[in-house]
Order: structure tokens, then C-alpha cells, then sequence
């Protein structure tokens, strides 16, 4: 099972701070793709986020991931 | 990990940050603190809530620390970030450049600022008398 | 003319220009402070002397605060010179910018200190073990 | 009589925080071409050196100046 970290708004729209794939192993496009098909009113933020596998930005969305790993989706940040 | 980036749910001292970069060699000191305004857009702001990605923020610090010290001719940098409730007048950011010269300094400061607010993964969000809003710094 | 700018002999303090410049509606404070270095083109400095033409120079720095204040969005300038013996770490200059907005800020903080060091009647003698010499701001 | 207030090397070379010229009007010129003459030995930093009336940079070296203005020589700043 593949967890997702949700912060801010994604995570006020998914209503949880982690959210649980049902796939062992995944790209990050499936990912996407799942939590548009669930949480299409996200589909917006969803998009316009990006990936982090282990605490580094994905380069794009075709690396796959399994369950050992740390993958959070980071919506636009706002630091500073 | 150094200690040079933190994150902080306590009060910031420029002080801090500035003493872990002074050393007998150091010739200018350049610092930036980002504060909270008491208006935004428009909009009268309470206060302001933040969040973290604390593991990837303080990693995403680090990293824009090394590539400014490859860059810039630099003694030191430090920065701490806030986290948590923030109210007006008070800083979320405080960074200290060391240099031996300015321009080095201050070329390497407008740096540090500009990618962390670009890349460090930290949320705010605005809380008005009638509502409140997660931000983007989508144009600094 | 304001009491934004000084010329002061005795120890300054970045929080003495920070807290003129502080305000509800200030999201940004760039500081910059110049400091005496252990050693300067190979040679180990013990003291530095600062000498100055202060009515020109209290009007020069006035000149170039308005000036930034002109070309930049900014809420206030407050600057401090220092002159007479100095040691080593110790601050010859402090700057503080306030702004709504760092970009503002920053571009300011570097005309600022860039004019000063250009144009305000000010001199710096660099003392040795074995002399001493006037400096020249010839290149930054 | 016009007095001229000197600094930093130009001080030390000069041996005086103020030194006198004879005449009561004078351009900044004839000035800077007296104090070569009674100065020889401080020419290169006369001629680096700027002068200000009433605490202005003075454009050029036309300008005719008295014995009511203050006169300053600036010799290469260093300030910061």
C-alpha cells in the first residue's frame, strides 16, 4: 500500500494528512490520476502540486514508486 | 545536516542567525527578515497560520544553502524559518549572509530568499475578520 | 532633515536602525552592516580609524536615502555611520530597509550602501603592526 | 580670505585642517592650481581630491567662490 502526504489546502480538500493508494507499486501519474478519479473537486490543486518521493522533488511523473517509499504531494508553497 | 537551517514554532531572533555566521574575517553582514503585515491584497489580516513539510523543508534549505555557498564568494549563511500562529509584526523568516565583501553578500542573500520561497515546502495561510485562504507565492 | 540618518562614535545597533524602520503595514526588512575585518590585502589589521566632513556627510546619506526612496517602493530608510577608533567586528555602518515587498527592499539596500561607500565624505584609516594607510573605496 | 577644510591624507599632507588662501574671490581652479604650487608634493592627491561649496559637490572647477563659502577638498572616500 502507497501513502501520499497531503499538507495545506490538498490537505484540507482530501480531508486527511495521509492518503492510502491501493496499488504495491505505481507511477506517479497513476497516483495522480487516482486521487483525481477520487477527489475530483481537487482536481485543480491535484495538478498544479508536485511530487516529492523521499524528500526530493520528482522530476516528472513517470517514476515509479512502492511502498517503502516516503511520497508527499506538495501543493503550491507559500514560505517566507 | 547542519545546524545553519532550522524551523522554529518559537519567536525568531535576527540575533541568532547573526551570530552563527560572525567570525574575525567577515567584513559585511547582510540579513533579511520577512514579516507579517497587518494587510494583504487588500484584505485586513488577523493573523497568519504556518505549515511544513518539516524532514523536506529543512533538507530544501540545505540544499539552496550549498548551491548560494558555491556560488557567492561567502563565509556563512543561516536562516530559521517559523512555523504555527504568527501574528502582525512578527518575522517567519530570518537569514544571515556573512561575506568578506558585499556584493557577494547581498547578491547570495536576494538568492537565498528568492528560492526558498520558491522551493522550501512551507504553507501559509491568512485568517481575516470573515474567512481565511492558503496563499501561493506564485509572484514573490 | 530626519533622524534617519546619524553619524554616531559610539557602538551602534542594528536594532536601533530596525526598530525606526518597523511599522503594522512592513512585510520586509533588508539590513546590511558593514564590519572591520582581521585582515585587509594580505595584511593583518589591528584598528581601524574613521574620520568624517559630518554636515556633508549627514546631508550626503540624506541625499541618497531620498533618492532611494524615489526609485523604490519602500516604507523607510535608517542608516548609522560610525566614526572614530574601531576594532576588529565591530559595525562601521548599519542599514535597515523596510518594505512591503523584498524585491523592493533588497534593490534598495544594495543602492544604498553601494552610494554611500561612493560619495559620502567619510575616510577609514587601516592601522598594522608596522603603519598605517588611508584607504580609497576604488573598488568596492 | 578663503579657507579650505581638508581631510584624511589630504590633512596629513597639507598639515592642516584648514588651509588659507590669499585672495577673497577665486574659482575652484586658481584654487587647486595654488595648492599644487604650495603643495607640489601633494599633487596627485589634490588633483583625486573634489571639491564641495557649502557642503555641495561642486560640478566643475569654474565655479567662483568667496571668502563667505565653505570650501571643502574631498579627497577619495572610504567610508562603509
Amino acid at each position: 500500500m502507497i501513502q501520499i502526504l497531503t499538507f495545506a489546502q490538498l490537505k484540507e480538500q482530501l480531508q486527511t494528512p495521509c492518503w492510502q493508494s491501493p496499488f504495491k507499486h505505481s507511477t506517479l501519474a497513476q497516483l495522480q490520476q487516482q486521487l483525481i478519479r477520487d477527489f475530483p473537486e481537487a482536481k485543480a490543486v491535484i495538478e498544479s502540486s508536485r511530487f516529492a518521493v523521499n524528500q526530493n522533488y520528482a522530476e516528472n511523473l513517470n517514476m515509479t514508486v512502492g511502498s517503502q517509499d516516503e511520497i508527499a504531494l506538495i501543493p503550491p508553497v507559500s514560505g517566507g | 545536516m547542519t545546524t545553519r537551517v532550522d524551523i522554529w514554532e518559537r519567536p525568531l531572533s535576527l540575533d541568532y542567525v547573526m551570530d552563527q555566521v560572525s567570525a574575525p574575517h567577515v567584513g559585511a553582514i547582510s540579513t533579511f527578515s520577512g514579516i507579517v503585515r497587518n494587510h494583504n491584497l487588500g484584505k485586513a489580516v488577523r493573523y497568519l497560520e504556518y505549515e511544513c513539510y518539516a524532514p523536506m523543508a529543512k533538507k530544501e534549505m540545505e540544499i539552496l544553502r550549498e548551491q548560494a555557498l558555491q556560488q557567492w564568494q561567502l563565509h556563512d549563511i543561516a536562516m530559521v524559518h517559523r512555523v504555527g500562529r504568527l501574528d502582525i509584526g512578527e518575522s517567519a523568516i530570518v537569514i544571515a549572509v556573512a561575506s568578506a565583501h558585499r556584493e557577494d553578500g547581498l547578491a547570495a542573500l536576494k538568492y537565498t530568499i528568492d528560492t526558498l520561497k520558491a522551493t522550501v515546502p512551507i504553507w501559509k495561510k491568512e485568517y481575516w475578520e470573515d474567512g481565511s485562504m492558503w496563499l501561493e507565492n506564485c509572484c514573490g
